[in-house]
């Protein structure tokens, strides 16, 4: 598996996620600049977390314009796998990659970890947990709170592309859980393709116990299985 | 060359120097130096480098008796940061610095500005930095202005930080009446590199040009460094213009472009622009490598047009370097710049002769022969003398205060102690904080008593911390220096680091008024004593007077930023209780000290007493039988006694690991006979509290290192609660009641915060 | 010509709003007991060249729909174009 | 009666405006070549009970003086009272 990890101005979780791959995960990985038009072969491209642009106007807002992304938009409609993390995520939805908008949190920046709940387990980023499985990761973001209109909410339920959920230690989404106000607790969701996956939390931050959690790996560990299925 | 006046230059009239805050004293040396009387240029660069900001001219000669020397220290005090080795060819560079009045006046861009500023110091080290710190001080939260300020300053911290990617890791915070109107604002960075790659801010070799690079100039900050050297009054509400605004994005662009630079290998020195700009950072790069320069502010890139020489000379705009490339290197440094979207422009380069030359075009408008510009600043040892009211408060005896009705149940004070700001978690301000990017934070915030980050690569792991307990300060300045120092020293062996160096930041009011000046040298004396016997010398740091505000001096408060270094970041331990049944050892014993304490102002509204004994010997040992202990693996976890004394760190390990809290059975008898608030509240130092599978090894290894250690209970499931027998009343408090005082009153006491606007757009 | 355009962008009805509750909430606990509700967006101004006012506005219009504003959550007003 | 009340909230002339300066390099990125310079800020509708559009817009620049917008770093206009 080689993995493409777009690094814009002001991504700063870029690092992170080449750790992830390469050495926790043990694959191939290239770091592509947001002024590039190649994806250098990469079957799995990141986009990380971070700041992109500073995330001045809206978080996303303008780094969805790099001409990196004319390729990432035609790797994804290609079936080609795209994963977005955090700022990440923000970008992919900017994008329309990804469905609903990432908006400031009801209650400002949160850093802290998190448990969500895989809700499905039919996207290349999710295939080697199991369903229902809980994952305690960091989050640390000030625009995380996912938002679509009711009807476009009810779509996704429907077609299964909330991928994860914010939850409490016993696995229901409570509204205590919630660290940012994201509509119905949703933390990650998928295209229609399922092969687009955003999320906030920060699973590459969560791949070693001396950091104190490895639930991230699974994570990782699904993109592998997926590409060499 | 001489340097002559330019059209529509005010005339220098004795108002003109006064409103530029020089004596006439001071102006007739300028005069001196010069030889001729200044153009206004040279006024204002004058005015901004003899600042005290910017010159140490009240502080210098005591700074200079600190401890500086370590076989591990690679760079001390006099450059950007000051750099330690940590072995395998690694290396940390950390430097601490105040925002102070610029948070007083625009708490959001005040405190983002600051940390801007301390990782610019870092980056332009060659180190790369891996955490922020940050040590804060307030007026009391009933007051809203207050949390006005904290909420503001903790937002601005949090959003500069996070947006670069640094994660914010640890610090310390105290609220006290004496901070009202006048916050403290210090910011650490830490930075790691490699020894080869240490780069520092001296210019040298003559024809090399010079560089603007990063962000464009403009018309902000126009003498900050002035004004961080008044007392804050009204007034300073007129200045408001001064105030700058931080661009984090445009820093974290600089910040690898800066790396990048470095790595080429084009670059002879680097320094940040910070206070008085481009005319300190340039006479301090001559002056350092004893060299000419010329430089012609037409070519400087501005942000306005019609910009004087004045002007661009003493800009504060953020985000932006001065670099001195190699000869015919200037293209490679434009190229790096450029692929980061950052510009470049040679404005001037080192030469032959002997001066500090500026122009505007062809025309001179500033020269100082040689160096003097910053060798020559003037140099004062005020008058100092204590003040004799605060010898009488120190001379109060605690144990004469009547215990009020509710004491009775020492479970009532223990809770109230608990949700005193000062004490309380910190969660509110630190889940504002992103303390796990860049993936080596081993212990954030709140995990432990310093902050733990694993080094890639290496076996080895840092550990920081910053402290200062700055009522011990103000009511013994000698002694509270020394306890600065070891007690961030204890936080950070707390964890199983080796205690290396410290970077400081000493916040002091007016260094004119004799109380204050004898304060200064007393605090400062007691750290270099500390830094001695603790094998910690300074590295650098950075000097804050006039803390003031209508209604006197703030605490003085000489914060430390401590590293320690841990050979196997595998062993670090963090503070709260692991498991039931654990053995529960006291190192060190308690006494009969309650003056100065958290109790006695929580409790009874008494700044009094004298602060407890600090012995360094005694210090040293528990350190090392601390390390010692943790080393072998036999530690569980570890915390050590400060604010609110033996009861307060119980319950902090009981209840600090919110997910996972344990109770304990502690039993006191043998101290039956010390007064019973003293034992539990009383703030003895050299004392930490550590949970073992193995007792008996922890007591040894105390023992080796000649220091008291005692089996003083164990830890229990969460649902016995913290119990606390052998005194007259026995302690009882279920976790419950513990852990929502201890870790919702920050939250609590801020909910009325006016939502802070600035910065809800982006 | 040079033109100054002035742009809001708001959240569209049936968006929650909860900066702007925040904002309602943070006026009424300073006295300002009357306030009902607060709406909280962005507000840009553009200078550009343009060769007439409906040829900035015009332009204007565009930069909003594909950067200034998001359609998935967002609204926006075009002001009208003044000669800078 | 009930008013409604629109707000434009500033960076002051001067004052670093990164956001604004970003937004206008991306803008040009796009090809709107003839952007000058762009300025952000944030835009709030405050709807209140007053008894008049007068007393409506002195209490709106109340708030704004107090708490809406920062006088350090911004400059604001307060719009006219329309009956809401
Ligand atoms: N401003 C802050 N930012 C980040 N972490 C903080 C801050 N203040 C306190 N902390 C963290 O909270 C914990 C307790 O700190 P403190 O009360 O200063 O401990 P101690 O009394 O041992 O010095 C530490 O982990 C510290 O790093
Ligand atoms: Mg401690």
């Amino acid at each position: 598996m080689k993995v493409g990890i777009v690094r814009f101005p002001g991504s700063n979780c870029d690092d992170d996620a080449w750790h992830a791959v390469v050495d926790h995960l043990g694959q191939d990985a290239v770091m592509l600049w947001h002024k590039a038009h190649d994806l250098e072969g990469a079957d799995v491209i990141i986009l990380p977390g971070g700041f992109s642009y500073g995330d001045y106007l809206r978080a996303g807002a303008i780094a969805r314009f790099s001409p990196i992304m004319r390729e990432v938009m035609a790797h994804a409609k290609r079936g080609g796998i795209v994963i977005g993390i955090c700022n990440g995520f923000q970008i992919a939805c900017e994008a329309h990659l990804l469905p609903g908008a990432l908006l400031p949190n009801d209650a400002g920046y949160r850093s802290m970890p998190v448990t969500v709940r895989v809700e499905r387990t039919d996207t290349p980023f999710t295939s080697a947990a199991s369903a229902g499985q809980l994952l305690t990761m960091p989050i640390a973001h000030g625009e995380g709170r996912f938002t679509a209109s009711a009807d476009e909410l009810d779509r996704l339920e429907g077609d299964g592309q909330v991928v994860f959920r914010y939850v409490d230690s016993t696995g229901n989404p409570t509204p205590a859980s919630n660290p940012n106000g994201a509509s119905r607790n949703i933390a990650g969701v998928c295209n229609g393709g399922r092969n687009v996956v955003g999320l906030m939390p920060h699973p590459e931050r969560a791949m070693e116990p001396l950091l104190g959690s490895t639930d991230g790996l699974v994570l990782f560990e699904s993109l592998l299985a997926t590409v060499n299925a | 060359m001489t340097a002559t006046p330019r059209p529509g230059d005010p005339a220098i009239t004795p108002a003109l120097v006064a409103e530029h805050g020089l004596t006439d004293e001071e102006y007739r040396r300028m005069v001196a130096m010069l030889g001729r009387d200044p153009t206004f240029t040279e006024l204002g660069v004058v005015s901004a480098l003899w600042s005290e900001h910017c010159s140490y001219k009240h502080s210098l000669p005591l700074l200079r008796a600190l401890p500086t020397k370590a076989p591990w220290v690679l760079q001390g005090p006099g450059e950007n940061a000051g750099v330690i080795a940590v072995g395998d060819g690694l290396a940390v560079a950390f430097k601490i610095e105040s925002h102070n009045h610029p948070s007083a006046v625009e708490p959001y861009q005040g405190a983002a500005t600051g940390v801007g500023g301390i990782l610019r110091d870092v980056f332009t080290m060659g180190a790369r930095p891996v955490a922020m710190l940050n040590s804060l001080r307030f007026g009391s939260l009933d007051s809203a202005r207050v949390r006005y300020l904290v909420a503001g300053i903790v937002k601005g911290i949090g959003d500069y930080g996070n947006c670069v990617g640094i994660p914010t890791v640890a610090g310390d915070v105290m609220f006290d009446p004496s901070y009202e109107g006048n916050p403290l604002v210090n910011a650490m960075c830490v930075g790691l590199l490699r020894e080869e790659e240490l780069t520092r801010a001296k210019a040298e070799g003559v024809g090399n040009p010079i560089m603007a690079v990063g962000a464009r100039t403009g018309r902000d900050g126009i003498h900050g460094a002035s004004f961080a050297s008044e007392d804050l009054s009204h007034e300073s509400d007129a200045k408001r213009p001064r105030v700058q605004v931080g661009d984090p994005f445009t820093e974290k662009l600089l910040l690898e472009a800066t790396l990048e630079l470095i790595a080429s290998g084009a670059v002879v020195a680097i320094q940040d622009m910070g206070a008085a700009g481009l005319a300190s950072s340039s006479a301090e790069m001559a002056a350092r490598g004893d060299v000419g320069v010329v430089i012609d502010t037409t070519k400087v890139p501005v942000r306005e047009p019609g910009m004087t020489p004045y002007e661009i000379l003493l800009s504060e705009s953020q985000e932006r370097m001065l670099v001195v490339a190699h000869r015919g290197r200037d293209d490679t440094v434009r190229e790096i710049l450029a692929k980061w979207d950052l510009q470049a422009a040679v404005i001037g380069e080192v030469i032959a002769e002997p001066v500090y030359r500026v122009t505007e075009g062809d025309h001179v408008v500033a020269e100082f022969p040689g160096t003097k510009l910053v060798t020559d600043c003037p140099v004062y040892t005020p008058e100092a003398r204590e003040s004799a009211a605060v010898a009488a408060l120190r001379g109060q005896d605690a144990h004469t205060v009547p215990e009020v009705a509710e004491e009775s149940d020492p479970a009532w004070t223990l809770e109230h102690l608990l949700s005193s700001p000062t004490i309380a978690g910190k969660h509110w301000i630190y889940r504002q904080y992103d303390s796990t990017v860049r993936t080596n934070t081993v212990r954030g915030p709140g995990a432990g008593d310093a902050a733990v980050l694993r080094i890639r690569g290496s076996r080895r792991g840092i550990a920081a911390k910053t402290d200062c307990n700055s009522r011990y300060v103000y009511l013994d300045p000698r002694n509270g220096g020394q306890i600065a120092v070891a007690e961030a020293a204890r936080n950070v062996a707390c964890v199983g680091a080796r205690p290396r160096a410290i970077t400081n930041c000493l916040n002091f009011g007016n260094p004119k008024k004799p109380e204050v000046y004898w304060q200064f040298r007393e605090a400062v004396a007691g750290m270099g004593e500390a830094c001695a016997a603790l094998d910690t010398p300074v590295t650098g740091g950075n000097v804050s007077f006039y803390n003031e505000n209508p209604s006197g001096a703030v605490f003085p408060t000489p914060t430390v930023g401590m590293i320690g270094i841990l050979d196997d970041v595998e062993r670090s331990v963090g503070m709260a209780f692991a498991a039931a049944d654990h053995s529960i050892v006291l190192i060190g014993e308690p006494t009969d000290e309650l003056g100065a304490s958290e109790y006695l102002a929580r409790i009874h509204g008494l700044t009094a007493g004298a602060p407890p004994r600090c012995d360094l010997a005694k210090e040293r040992a528990t350190i090392e039988a601390l390390l010692d202990a943790i080393g072998a693996g036999r530690v569980q976890s570890a915390h050590d006694c400060s604010e609110g004394g033996l009861a307060v760190a119980l319950a902090e390990c009981c209840i600090a690991n919110r997910h996972a809290m344990h109770g304990a059975r502690v039993d006191l008898s043998r101290w039956a006979g010390l007064p019973q608030r003293a034992l539990l509240f009383g703030e003895a130092q050299a004392r930490v509290i550590v949970s073992t599978t193995h007792p008996g090894d922890v007591v040894a290894a105390a023992r080796r290192h000649g220091v008291s250690a005692f089996h003083i209970g164990t830890t229990a499931p969460a649902g016995e609660g913290l119990f606390i027998a052998g005194i007259a009343k026995p302690l009882a408090a279920p976790l419950a009641r513990l852990a929502d005082a201890y870790h919702e009153s920050l939250a609590r006491a801020m909910a009325p915060a006016a939502t802070q606007e600035q910065g809800i757009s982006s | 010509m040079k033109y100054r355009v002035q742009v809001e962008v708001l959240p569209r009805r049936g968006i929650l709003d909860p900066q702007g509750r925040a904002v309602a909430d943070a006026l009424r606990t300073l006295g300002f007991a009357d306030v009902e509700e607060v709406h909280l967006g962005r507000h840009l101004v553009v200078e550009l060249a343009a060769a007439s006012a409906d040829a900035a506005r015009a332009s204007v219009t565009a930069m909003c729909e594909r950067l200034l504003a998001n359609p998935v959550t967002e609204q926006f007003v075009v002001g009208a174009a003044e000669t800078a």
